[in-house]
């Protein structure tokens, strides 16, 4: 029942760069259950491009299977867009980038999708670095499947149905970190605030980004004891540091204390401003990242913001030395070596 | 001892046997050998029979010499044994036929007991010649091969100078081993003359019967086939047999696919972490507009299973090469079969069926992995390669590669940004052209139009998620129309029949049909004649039921236990089964005319036996 | 409106059909108000079409009345419709029978253009009456299902009382609920009372037909099968609509299955990472000694099998439960389909087969998951139960649920440590019975004897890795002797057919079940007697050639595109193709025995036609 | 071709207190080749066994598919054995295990089996603190299929092949450490002096024990330019820690000076003496022992030895409550309700 939304667009509507306003980036209109974080990352999504004034078609929309990753339905329709199989998002995202480089490739997950079933192809996509955003809808339950405690839930909470998380959780932030990621964020799709310049920096980001968003299934983990609940969250979030986009034009005005900020320039000019909010932050520093996270954790505290960014980051392409022209692009003259080649190659094996 | 018994008697039809360690170099030894007697114009088949595992295990080089042009493995026992390997000795002395050869190194002394009276034995002390001729182990061990190379030149009467002019060819780039191995190969060929009466009674004599034939090994040729065939996008993961196909496509893209100016590579090749993630990429690239494959075996098949779903479902052009290996699971990786045949028609659960195209020998892996990209792309699903070990790992006489220059790329229905504007009404899966195939568009096309989200989950003809029973049914009629129509673009079946239909048919496919020229020619000693047919793809089309029913006995030959391409026909045609007798090989060494025509006989007169009964 | 336009007149015939919102919790409702019926004594049946989503979206179920005992679903359209969603409210309508009712919330009026003028109008403001009667919105949602229960209480004269004691048994422990929902119930009923002529035409009158059945749905049963056929370890993964199977074990072990003593688990059950890992834990657990399952969908088929292949080869007892949904990739995961038959027969790449069992209803789910865990250690082979949606998540009227406490689990061939003692030579795989089925050893059992290598790979009788083409064949013939072997033990076909056999004969399985009695009566009427065979498993035995060889027609009746269990008849009987004539139903909504006859009559008139023409 | 061993004994051969020689743990003739590392790790454990005294048929080897998985074969000919698929033995031990807690699981896998195609259930199965010892035989290489770069490979290396390694390496010890794995060692086949007690120690562990043991592939991964060759390891082995397992009645001679040495009491009254051969080292301090494997790296140096122990560990059956009788010893009695249950059950759906 994924029908598009009143093509009316309001004369008064903001536009961007390329003229064109929020309402050219959504999508369908959303099938999720009301109040589903969610709904609330695509929001931010639409928002993100349009204000980055990406061409919608230039955008290739990846996911898994779960409800999260029915989201890409629900932005950017002028954009292409792949819901693949339930796990393997990853390797489907890498072949596409390995196809056609030049695309922006926007992938959605959820926690059971990438932390249980799609772990290994998690893992192995971080270490290849693929240029892509991978974004993982964090709500500590299955919900397509209604509510079975997935992977990232806490030790020690019960879902909806009552059924005890045994094991500690696998944080997906830290394993990314690990694992040799350029980008890493973790965010709460309560707070648009702090996750659209998020989105924005993952997004122009050159390289593999990873943004972990705490997202509650209103249906099945917004319960009083649950830890990924609105009002959960709310109460225990703390934050390390916001990014703010500025983009090449905008030129900045210095608004920020002493010391309390950091501009990090990004490939195209643009810079990420991270306003500090935890004195001893330290953007580059990865180990110390993962230590930091999991002393919040102890803490009891959910630690958000950007959590490591290497500007200068390498990505699969320049690794791999890929041409420059889309591999998909790539004529039969380019590919095909020809009878002449072919007769000195037969020449090999007599 | 090998006095008054007879000997065995040939020229240019005979086998020799070579028994050797692996992980001791003997396998390019051997290889010169067989290369050395095809260069003197006589055709050869090679077998490679090696074990699952890397060094010190037993393991044997199969070369029959046919100028009958008769190159499945014979069977049977080897007029020529050479046994290097005091582990398999027992059985290698067996091997041999009676009033054959046993070449051994008689640097240690045969145990007698045991020993046969009907063969000859023909013993050479290479270790102890190496030992005084090298310092180096590894060259006394290396070396061992290249001398018992040159006793054979002597004792089959090789010309010494084919020999040499390989050894040049061989290391063309590592001229200073030119000589050392030259040397080795004199010190064999004078012992020989010196100690045997040369040459024997079963030796080769040059001929002009391989014309501009060349002999190379299927994997090589299907690598070679995906660089012609366009294929840029590779997510692989290794497993033997079909590793060397990902390794050989590698190997001539850094010669053929680095663009000159840059340096760049015009392909991408993934080593995956898996096989699921293998096909994965290939889907992805597929979906995206490259030419993408992989290659796997038997278990790699299973783990690609839901995948191969989600495709045959979303309508993406991908390419699997399945060199297959004998199973059921881990089974025997290092010996061959035609076992996955049910499991990649019919890969996935729920309703899906998957085209599979049967090369049967290194021209045809060539020529159809090219194909394949082509039809993958027209056709818009996966197009699975079914080699399998015998025809991807062992060197093969074989037609030399062809490629036509005016050959163009068929990409199929890939929608321009200019077809998206003069179109006003795209839908994905809407079938315009009424065969079932619609027209796709690429990520990136057009800004406005075109767009649409894939899924594996049922959509309407304009790609929206649905559960309407209707639109289910009407896109699961249409996939269906969709294979029916394949059939048309799939490869011709190889038809041998007289124009009064003969009693009995042979429907084969692979390297089965090494073996049924000559069965066909034992059957008609034994009064048999038989028609023939080679099927190249599935789905099947009429051809095949014709044959079928112009024919009494048919017997589908083939490699696995279960009769799996017959299931496929009776299933596909309607065919009645009472009329198709299955022959299965599945031992996993390559088939031989001589089961095929013993049982092909067997069957009969038991058929006869039960005719007069009742 | 409803003036002169006659009126569907039936009592205990009829079907209703409530559309609703799903997440607003009209199934208890809806649930009791089948109940209410069977509490009756009058066959009802239960079909919920939801959609694959958790809120928002169109949700039906459809409710057969049935004093004839037909139970499958009906089709066509519907007596009386409760209109509950205005999303589907246009469908809805067209979904009433001419002459048949349209109870709706009449809060907001029905925008009249194009309103139906054949059928009957009853409006009610539910949703003002929700609004009036309470303030929180949640209960303003909940008791508007209970309130237009209450209503059609009134309309089809349902005894109240039996309402009042269905929300008594409902409420057992949260008593506090129970005045609310009676005092809801009553509005409704009021209502109706005031505002309708009832009952209606169209109405329930009290029967005795219903004896110790009971109504449940078969993953119930099916996980509580598997209570009392001794599973002990379950790996799973969550999927759409195997899910319940094993949240139902789980909680009939945390009853069950608790130590007295210690309170600690007689169990363990693992939430695995994916499909790969859940069945491998239960092969773990099998080749331990423990008896161990996983419930699954089409996509974790797929995924499993690899590991299939591991478990028949290595001979591994495992239960795997296939829930069937309709494919091919994700598909429409909340429909039914029997769509699994050819990827669980012959699951996993190389030569493999699996044993199947096909349960009807949920008694038999019961039964034969029970029995699964018998014929898995006997058998020593994975056990595959290919149940349905339709079966697993729908409420069934069925059988009782027995067991016989003298009933004795089958452990099979498991040697102790005393028998080890007893034995001088031990092969894990000699066939010492010659029934194929060898005798194993578990870990620990022996400090000296039994211990043996368990491998996917290639073996001799002993358990030693083997290459040889002898000790392979061997093995490989030897399971094929324990496949044939295994129908002996399998549970019999359900055949109905009289002393002459009819000219037809109808072969089915699974939920098609529920539509064959009425067929066959349906196919009377038009003079048309046919014989039915219900296959219960797979391998198959002579029974089922033989009712084939009895009879002219064979109509095989099953709910996929690719008459995928014909195919296995034919392949596995080498029946004749010709004879079978496939009648699929693969829309995703349970068959119907409308659409049975309508195509069995069909196929006879085109074949008479043809009859005439040549 | 495994065939076994004379059984000839010499008569002089150690017994230990099963009364049982070495001779009684070994497995049939290898088939792998000569100089193998696994061959090493397969006499280590030999000894291992031995020396703990463990009942050789109360073991279950398991194994994935590879070189190193073949290994179980070569070993403890008395224990069961179970080669399953490759990449997926955990989930096949976390079944054996779940079906018979009473018998000690000794798990062997390569690094492609576990880093590659098995890490999603390798990550899984450390969460889960299965209890059993988890050996990965680390060549950097798959050496059954011929010598492909495996994940485990130093980024920059080459195989003996050509082949570059373009990725940083995943040190499962790390991934094993950060998910919460309560033993954590690194060895080295050459080194059977550390091997053995760090093989007695995991052995001798309640809950999760991970060795991650460098393994040199001498056919496809022993030349000179690379890292996991027998020179290359030789000259930058480092060691942060030896373990020597003191059984419970052995008493305890201090021959070791002054806080050099950590005695760690385990379950069963025997002791585990740390030899710290770092001064700042800290046997129960996960985070920094990935720190200290880092900084190795950094400075081209392989740390090896115990890096992380847990005495009191509680593993999967304490954390599930299992029952106390293995689950594949109950008999019908105790697993079938019976009829009279079954009726009452019927009356709940009428
Ligand atoms: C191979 C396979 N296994 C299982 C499923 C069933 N399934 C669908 S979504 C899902 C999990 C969804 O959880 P998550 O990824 O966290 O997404 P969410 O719904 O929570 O946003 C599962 C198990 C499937 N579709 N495919
Ligand atoms: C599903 C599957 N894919 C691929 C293979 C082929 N294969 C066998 S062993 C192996 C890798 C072995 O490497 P590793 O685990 O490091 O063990 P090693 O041989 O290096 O000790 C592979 C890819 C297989 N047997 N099964
Ligand atoms: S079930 Fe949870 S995750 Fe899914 S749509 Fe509803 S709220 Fe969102
Ligand atoms: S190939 Fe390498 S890993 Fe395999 S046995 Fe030989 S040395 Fe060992
Ligand atoms: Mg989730
Ligand atoms: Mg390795």
């Amino acid at each position: 029942m994924s029908y598009i939304k009143s093509k009316f667009h309001h004369p008064r509507l903001p536009v961007n760069d390329l003229g064109l306003t929020y309402r050219d980036y959504e999508g369908a209109l959303s099938t999720l259950c009301a109040g589903c974080g969610h709904d609330a990352i695509t929001s931010a999504l639409v928002q993100a491009c349009h204000e980055l004034s990406l061409p919608p078609h230039q955008v290739a929309k990846m996911s898994g299977i779960g409800c999260s990753s029915k989201a890409p339905n629900y932005y950017l329709n002028k954009a292409h867009g792949f819901n693949s199989v339930h796990g393997r998002m990853p390797s489907v995202t890498t072949g596409a980038n390995l196809a056609n480089k030049d695309l922006t490739y926007i992938a959605m997950s959820g926690d059971g999708d990438s932390a249980s079933i799609g772990l290994g192809q998690f893992a192995h996509v971080v270490r290849r670095q693929l240029d892509m955003v991978y974004i993982v809808a964090n709500n500590g339950v299955y919900g397509l499947t209604k509510g079975q405690l997935a992977a990232t839930a806490d030790k020690g909470v019960t879902n909806k149905a009552g059924e005890l998380s045994l094991f500690t959780d696998i944080d997906l932030c830290v394993m990314a970190l690990q694992l040799g990621a350029t980008f890493v964020a973790r965010s709460f799709s309560g707070d648009k605030k702090q996750l659209v310049p998020l989105l924005k920096a993952a997004i122009s980001h050159q390289g593999f980004a990873y943004i972990d968003i705490i997202s509650p299934c209103v249906t099945f983990n917004n319960h009083s004891t649950s830890t990924r609940s609105y009002d959960y969250v709310h109460e225990h979030i703390t934050t390390a540091a916001i990014a703010d986009f500025v983009p090449v034009k905008k030129e900045i005005t210095s608004d920020c204390a002493e010391g309390a900020c950091e501009d990090i320039c990004l490939h195209d000019g643009s810079l990420m401003r991270i306003r500090k909010l935890e004195s001893d932050y330290e953007t580059q520093n990865p180990m110390k990242a993962i230590t930091d996270i999991e002393a919040h954790k102890k803490k009891g505290e959910i630690l958000t913001g950007l959590m490591y960014l290497k500007p200068t980051a390498s990505h699969f392409h320049d690794i791999n030395n890929t041409a420059d022209t889309p591999l998909n692009k790539l004529s039969q003259d380019v590919l095909c070596p020809g009878s002449r080649v072919l007769s000195s190659i037969n020449d090999s094996f007599r | 001892m090998s006095h008054s018994i007879n000997a065995c008697q040939a020229i240019n039809e005979f086998v020799v046997r070579f028994a050797n360690t692996n992980g001791t170099g003997s396998a390019s030894a051997n290889n010169m050998f067989a290369k050395a007697i095809i260069r003197m114009g006589i055709p050869v088949s090679a077998k490679n029979i090696f074990p699952s595992n890397i060094q010190g295990m037993p393991t044997w080089y199969e070369v029959r010499i046919s100028e009958k042009n008769y190159l499945a493995r014979r069977g049977g026992n080897s007029e020529l044994v050479v046994a290097m390997n005091a582990q398999s000795m027992r059985e290698d002395i067996d091997s041999v036929a009676p009033g054959g050869y046993l070449l051994y190194d008689s640097s240690k002394s045969l145990s007698t007991e045991g020993l046969r009276e009907d063969i000859h034995y023909l013993g050479m002390p290479i270790s102890a010649i190496c030992i005084k001729e090298y310092q180096d182990p590894r060259q006394q061990q290396l070396f061992k091969n290249v001398i018992y190379v040159g006793a054979l030149a002597a004792l089959l009467n090789i010309e010494f100078e084919v020999l040499k002019s390989l050894v040049g060819d061989q290391f063309k780039s590592k001229k200073k081993l030119i000589t050392p191995n030259i040397y080795a190969l004199e010190i064999g060929y004078q012992f020989a003359n010196r100690h045997f009466t040369c040459p024997l009674p079963i030796k080769v004599e040059r001929r002009d019967l391989i014309n501009n034939r060349i002999m190379v090994d299927g994997n090589t040729a299907t690598g070679l086939g995906a660089v012609y065939g366009g294929a840029t996008v590779v997510g692989w993961y290794p497993i033997t047999p079909s590793t060397s196909v990902v390794e050989k496509f590698a190997s001539y893209c850094e010669r053929l696919r680095i663009d000159p100016a840059t340096g760049k590579k015009n392909y991408a090749l993934v080593q995956a972490e898996d096989e699921l993630a293998a096909i994965g990429m290939a889907i992805g690239a597929g979906w995206n507009g490259a030419r993408a494959f992989t290659a796997t075996s038997g278990p790699g098949i299973s783990l690609m299973s839901e995948f191969l779903g989600l495709a045959y479902f979303a309508e993406i052009p991908v390419v699997v090469i399945d060199v297959q290996r004998a199973g059921p699971s881990t089974g025997m990786p290092t010996r061959t079969q035609q076992s996955d045949i049910l499991s990649c028609a019919y890969a996935s659960h729920g309703d899906t069926k998957h085209i599979l195209l049967f090369p049967s020998d290194p021209a045809e892996c060539f020529e159809l992995t090219a194909m394949a990209f082509d039809l993958a792309d027209q056709l818009q699903t996966p197009i699975i390669v079914m080699s399998d070990l015998d025809l991807g790992m062992n060197d093969h006489l074989t037609e030399e590669f062809a490629w036509d220059d005016n050959r163009k790329y068929q990409l199929g229905k890939v929608l321009s940004q200019q077809n998206l504007d003069d179109i006003d009404d795209f839908g994905r899966y809407l079938d315009v052209d009424q065969d079932g195939v619609c027209y796709r568009t690429l990520p990136g096309t057009h800004p406005e139009k075109g767009a649409f989200f894939t899924r594996g989950t049922s959509r309407n003809r304009y790609a929206g998620y649905t559960e309407k029973s209707d639109d289910y049914v009407d896109n699961m009629q249409r996939l269906n129309k969709k294979f029916a129509h394949a059939s048309s673009f799939l490869p011709q079946a190889e038809v041998n029949q007289g124009k009064k239909p003969a009693k009995i048919g042979l429907i084969y496919f692979g390297t089965t049909s090494h073996a049924i020229e000559e069965s066909v020619a034992q059957l008609k000693e034994q009064g048999l004649s038989a028609d023939t047919f080679r099927i190249r793809a599935f789905p099947f089309n009429h051809q095949l039921s014709d044959f079928i029913n112009n024919h009494d006995h048919i017997y589908v030959i083939e490699q696995n236990r279960d009769a799996q391409m017959r299931t496929l026909i009776i299933n596909e045609l309607n065919a009645s089964p009472m009329k198709l007798t299955a022959i299965v090989h599945y031992d996993g060494l390559p088939i031989t005319s001589r089961y095929i025509v013993d049982n092909i006989v067997l069957e009969l007169s038991a058929n006869l036996a039960t005719q007069k009964v009742g």
